[in-house]
């Protein structure tokens, strides 16, 4: 259980009765460099040497230093080869990746660490990312692979990154600035928890194919996927009906029934939540809250997300104190200045009307005046 | 010869420092009909707004319900290297370590059997592999298990269980989060394979509460390593950062949620008893503080996503359990919690939403949990609650009043 | 001579320093036989754990649907005196200030007409007369009214308005709260006297926000003074209070919400830009700091106890409001939310849970009201949300984003 | 409007045709010493003298003293006249109530201070309640004139203002302790907002009187008043059903229907909830919070009630800083603590299981070990 063969191979020709099941990945100790597996559990410090540079030093001495650089992470083959063929020459072969999809290159040998750095720079790869800076976006797979998106996430995270970059590689924020992509409400990934994130959402109802239904979809499954309630039977069609006035365009329903397309080119964009973050350093865990509930489809780089997106990180370079994350930072001005320092406007949308929507109402006359 | 696209949408975004998606699809395009028209449909969803996916088909392999997800295109007519287009999650070695023997290894499979785009990795941490048609299903299934490979989770299944990088490298791990994501991803292959549940269920390990893997936002049971013992202070490194420049009391002191730090300019003393270990102290003075043992886990159920019933943290059902292979208590709490699940839950209801639904208590008895403050950010406020019959005869203040 | 029981239990209650209640009805039940039959059947429910009182039948009085509450005996052979034992509310004054003269008016009312037993007051605020019987309420509130008083609220109503002692006899009165009260007393008699609402309707109004009446917990329509000046500073008088050996650093600066406050140990300063307006460093240093104007009220809906959705405090759905006879623009608002609330309201549905109901937007835009981030505590965190028709027209962005 | 008459008066025959409505309460104006009116809204500053005297000054130099006296509320037309005699010697006249149902002396005339204490000592009246102690307790009708209260009020409020009566007239708390009382989960009162507060629970299922129910209530109505939709209907018996499952006692059935009765004197009794408080000092609102589900009714000084808030207020006194009222104490050193510092112990019931019961679940890893 766990092994690796000690040569890969693929058969010209495959018996598929040879498959084996349930043999689970192989063990992780295949593939940790050695001074990795020498010093497992025992490490005693680590150091940031540079935005994409660190040691982490072992009680027994022993030093393995990281390489971090920036991966879009749809890669090709090509790519990953490249990848291969440089920790072969610097690494030994091992190399890892973040939950982030950064690629760190693990050396173990400090007179190798400059010379990669090089050969990396010579190759365009974006070093960075490593300590108190914007690092890699976790995204989702928009229209590249996505059946429900309603927006591109890769498209995005590049416009995004393009515009951070050197946040990612030199200048340093406050405390790490966490970006993530959602295609789609449906949001794989940590968007309800990250310091900056983008939803793709729809602004009109299913258009529902009566036709369909019945062969495609099933009426208490449909029913169930949506979280106000709006979805009745409609026997007569033996399909649904679909409350207008509940409706909050959540999409779920398509996602359980294909008979219920609600993409839309036009009404379709981009909201922006801020101020979440998973870990519980200084502050407990936070979702993420509406800051902007609407900005438009404009591909191939979003340049209205961009933009807004520069008012928040701005606004919190210029504001937060040291450690603060996006978050921290706006529950000590306020949302209140928050809104007034960023520019974004205020509206309906942002107050919840959900169901849990009055925990969200200001229970209390403390505020600050911003006008 | 692959066929080539006219893009000038997503040429665009070959601009720019970033590492550019749409380069790796041309370059994979530029010997793969199926990337190349990836490409070609992606460029038409730039310039129509809108996605060119149908809704996901039923595929897999034999003996499996999961592990693989059907995907087709709307115009295959057009486009017919995606008509069929299917993702194969290949269950990732915990830690995302990898040799590059390994990744050659992949390369060469995807190239033969798939599109040769890949992500590394997925959300829930599998290696994906982006892009193949059915009938490849089995020969890679088939190759990649002859290489010590297996598929990962997907549908109404246990997921992938994945994990931080723990104490491989990171001096903050307080259990091994790998060898935990090994062990529970061996033990419970069968509800990884074989969709048996009411929904999907995500379990994530972190060594420590900085949660580097979103642990608590991302899994239906959140496993984080936390200590008991003191903080250790080496006061040499902590003057040493104060001397390089490190403003003790403005950036540790004043940012401590316990308020149980203080600093006389020479000395940093902790009140261990109103630590709530948050690591910040920890981190941002690396090497010069230490948590010590006894060290375990903070167990958390319930994260999940938006739907239905919005989004939710996962919470605090055990303050401390240690973690010692092999997992036994550990196991028989998550074989409980599935059993109880498996009974009660409805199509697509997280069990964060079932014990939403039944109630803590249930949950918590299921599970041989004691009631403890730790689980609740505060007491109930409203003053309506359930009363078991055994309850009645039970005069607790007897004994507390005393 | 009336009755007398023998009060084992109830005597226990005359022990202690605490004022008793058991004094106080003993001393009614001298010469008041519906007071002396009330200590009998309360020494019973003392005895048996368990009230006697009937669930309350409609009585009141002509012209009014409100005022008195119906109140019967459930052991009317046993203690006839309490077979009838209702309760008039009578309107009290603005500030809870009174004369001699009016209590004893109210006192030989009482006991010619009544059991002698009053409240001072009730939990509305009204002067609460207990324990009367159906014949007598008429003359009650003839000569009540003769004399200048009136009835207060009771069911689906307005119920009677109060407030805090105010300007009359406090110096952080930033609005008169008793001629608001007494104002919207008199604009709504028709709706206090009268039950037209699906529910009852509080309204409670304070000069600032130490909320000396509970109006944030307890009224569906609060109205909290508050100011948008600078905090003054007679730095001489905190001078003083330091000498007098308050600890200024620790017992004002420290809990300082909005931490705007700094002393260097001769001068104290307030960077009025974050401050949040919570009266701690004010009402600590009493004389020596003071809020200046412009003065208003916060204005905020909805509080009310748990049934039937869980306990709510009220919300803000107007940052600041300037308050100057004759109120008009309050009086408008607070028509324009019970129209929209006899309309959509259903029978015992406070206005709070009919905004819950139908959404925050709705209730605004009834009352004319855009939104701004003082009403919530934070924006939303799922990612639903409703959208007009007419929003789906604009594009703000093209103006914020310049 | 808002006169009242030079001289009361009671005629011996009542002409009912002779009542005005709709003249609302007399103007406060009729009430306020003259002092009072002369400086209305022109107050400097207040000082406490002592712990049931204070004195306001105005900016005009005038002064008023306020003596504070405790009320137990519920008081005979006798004591009322006695407090009149005592307003007319030292005070014009002129007395007030507080919003907590303490009586206050006002005097204009400094020289009557003294002699006003003296005379209220002589007659046992308790001076005490201002600054920060324990005031007076707000509280509900409970057995003396309620349907529906599943405890005594005044009693409960007798046996623990004597039990802290110190507190009310010499000693000092951290900051002000605010005591409620609500004789069922109606709840008349702020008692989910109050610093230590009790209420009258139910423990049983209501008993259904079928014969009566179509008689004296509304099934809609009655319906309606289940916060967990645990009432159905039982059309056979024109009647209703309770599922005894969904069923938490509430007794709000009862309030709209007399044919629920559930009151239990075996198992009815008080559950102590804390940290509640209304005021916008230093820290929002809070609501107050579960900390003992259950005790007995033990008429009539309930000693178990009194024992587990001597435990709450003892603990409050020892641990909290000056200024903190009860809720700022607890949420500084955290639930866990409360629970270890009290001694009382953390049952099911204290975990949420109703509508919101997740929005109090706990989130983070952050808490601190008691064990």
């Amino acid at each position: 259980m766990g092994e690796i063969p000690e040569k890969f191979f693929i058969p010209d020709v495959v018996d598929v009765k040879q498959r084996k099941t349930d043999i689970g990945p192989p063990h992780y100790s295949n593939f940790l460099p050695p001074v990795i597996k020498k010093n497992y559990g025992n490490w005693k410090t680590h150091e940031i040497l540079s935005p994409g540079l660190m040691v982490h030093i072992a009680n027994s001495g022993d030093k393995i230093w990281t390489v971090r650089v920036a991966s879009p992470r749809l890669l090709s083959t090509d790519t990953l080869r490249e990848i291969a063929d440089i920790a072969d020459k610097y690494c030994d072969g091992y190399f890892r990746f973040t939950t982030r999809n950064n690629i760190e290159f693990l050396v173990s040998d400090e007179s190798k660490v400059q010379p990669l750095i090089d050969e990396l720079n010579a190759k365009k790869f974006m070093i960075g990312g490593i300590g108190s800076r914007v690092s890699n976006i976790v995204h989702t797979q928009g229209w590249i692979h996505c059946h429900s998106a309603a927006v591109d996430a890769s498209a995005l995270v590049k416009a995004i990154m393009d515009e951070f970059a050197d946040y990612f590689t030199t200048k340093e924020t406050p405390n790490k600035v966490r970006f993530a992509v959602a295609c789609c409400t449906n949001m794989c990934g940590a968007v309800h928890c990250s310091d900056i994130a983008y939803v793709g959402i729809h602004r009109k109802l299913p258009r529902i194919d009566h036709d369909n239904f019945k062969n495609v979809c099933e009426l208490p499954t449909t029913m169930a996927a949506c979280p106000t309630a709006a979805i009745t039977p409609d026997p007569a069609k033996k399909s649904i009906k679909i409350n207008p006035e509940k409706c909050m365009y959540c999409g779920n329903c398509f996602s359980v029934c294909p008979a219920l397309p609600i993409a839309d080119p036009e009404n379709d964009g981009v909201a922006i939540v801020v101020g979440g973050k998973v870990g519980n350093l200084r502050k407990p865990p936070m979702f993420s809250k509406l800051a902007v509930a609407y900005l438009p489809n404009n591909p191939p780089r979003w340049p209205e997300v961009v933009k807004a997106t520069r008012k928040i990180f701005d606004a919190y370079i210029a504001g937060a104190k040291k450690h603060e994350r996006v978050g921290e930072w706006i529950e000590r001005i306020g949302w209140e200045k928050f809104f007034a320092v960023t520019g974004l406007p205020f509206t309906f949308q942002h107050i919840d009307d959900w169901t849990y929507a009055f925990k969200t109402f200001r229970t209390t006359t403390q505020f600050k005046w911003t006008k | 010869m692959t066929k080539k696209y006219d893009t000038p949408l997503l040429d665009e975004l070959e601009k720019g420092p970033f590492p550019s998606f749409v380069t790796e699809i041309k370059k994979a395009a530029a010997k793969n009909p199926m990337a190349a028209d990836e490409l070609g449909q992606l460029e038409k969803s730039m310039r129509d707004k809108v996605t060119y996916w149908k809704h996901g088909g039923i595929v897999g392999v034999r003996g499996y319900g999961g592990g693989v997800i059907g995907r087709y295109s709307q115009l295959a007519d057009e486009f017919p290297g995606v008509a069929h287009f299917h993702t194969v999650r290949v269950n990732q070695p915990a830690g995302l370590f990898y040799t590059s023997e390994t990744i050659r290894f992949i390369c060469d499979l995807w190239d033969k059997y798939g599109s040769g785009l890949t992500n590394f990795h997925g959300s829930t941490g599998d290696m994906v592999l982006l892009g193949t048609v059915t009938d490849n299903l089995e020969p890679l299934a088939t190759i990649l298990s002859l290489n010590g490979f297996d598929l990962g989770g997907s549908g109404s299944a246990m997921r992938t269980p994945s994990c931080c990088v723990g104490p491989a490298r990171c001096e903050w791990s307080m259990i091994d989060t790998l060898d935990i994501t090994y062990d529970l991803t061996q033990e419970f292959q069968d509800e990884l394979h074989r969709p048996q549940f009411p929904y999907k269920f995500k379990i994530k390990t972190v060594g420590c509460p900085v949660d580097c893997n979103a642990s608590i936002a991302r899994a239906d049971l959140s496993i984080i390593g936390t200590w008991k013992g003191p903080i250790e202070i080496d006061q040499d490194r902590v003057r040493d950062y104060a001397k390089k420049g490190v403003n003790i009391q403005e950036e540790i002191v004043n940012f401590c949620p316990g308020k149980c730090i203080t600093w006389d300019g020479n000395n940093l003393a902790i009140n261990n008893s109103d630590c709530l270990h948050c690591m910040h102290c920890i981190t941002k003075l690396a090497g010069a503080l230490k948590p010590t043992p006894p060290f375990g886990a903070v167990i958390l159920i319930g994260a999940k996503a938006p739907f239905v019933i919005g989004a939710t943290l996962s919470w605090v059902i055990v303050p401390f359990m240690e973690l010692k292979p092999p997992y036994q208590e550990l196991k028989d709490m998550i074989r409980n919690m599935w059993d109880w699940w498996n009974e009660y839950g409805k199509n697509r209801e997280r069990i964060g939403e079932l014990i939403i639904r039944r109630g803590m208590r249930e949950f918590l008895e299921v599970c041989g949990l004691e009631p403890t403050p730790e689980m609740v950010k505060e007491p109930r406020n409203d003053p309506f609650w359930f009363w078991k019959e055994e309850d009645l005869e039970k005069k607790p203040w007897e004994e507390f009043l005393k």
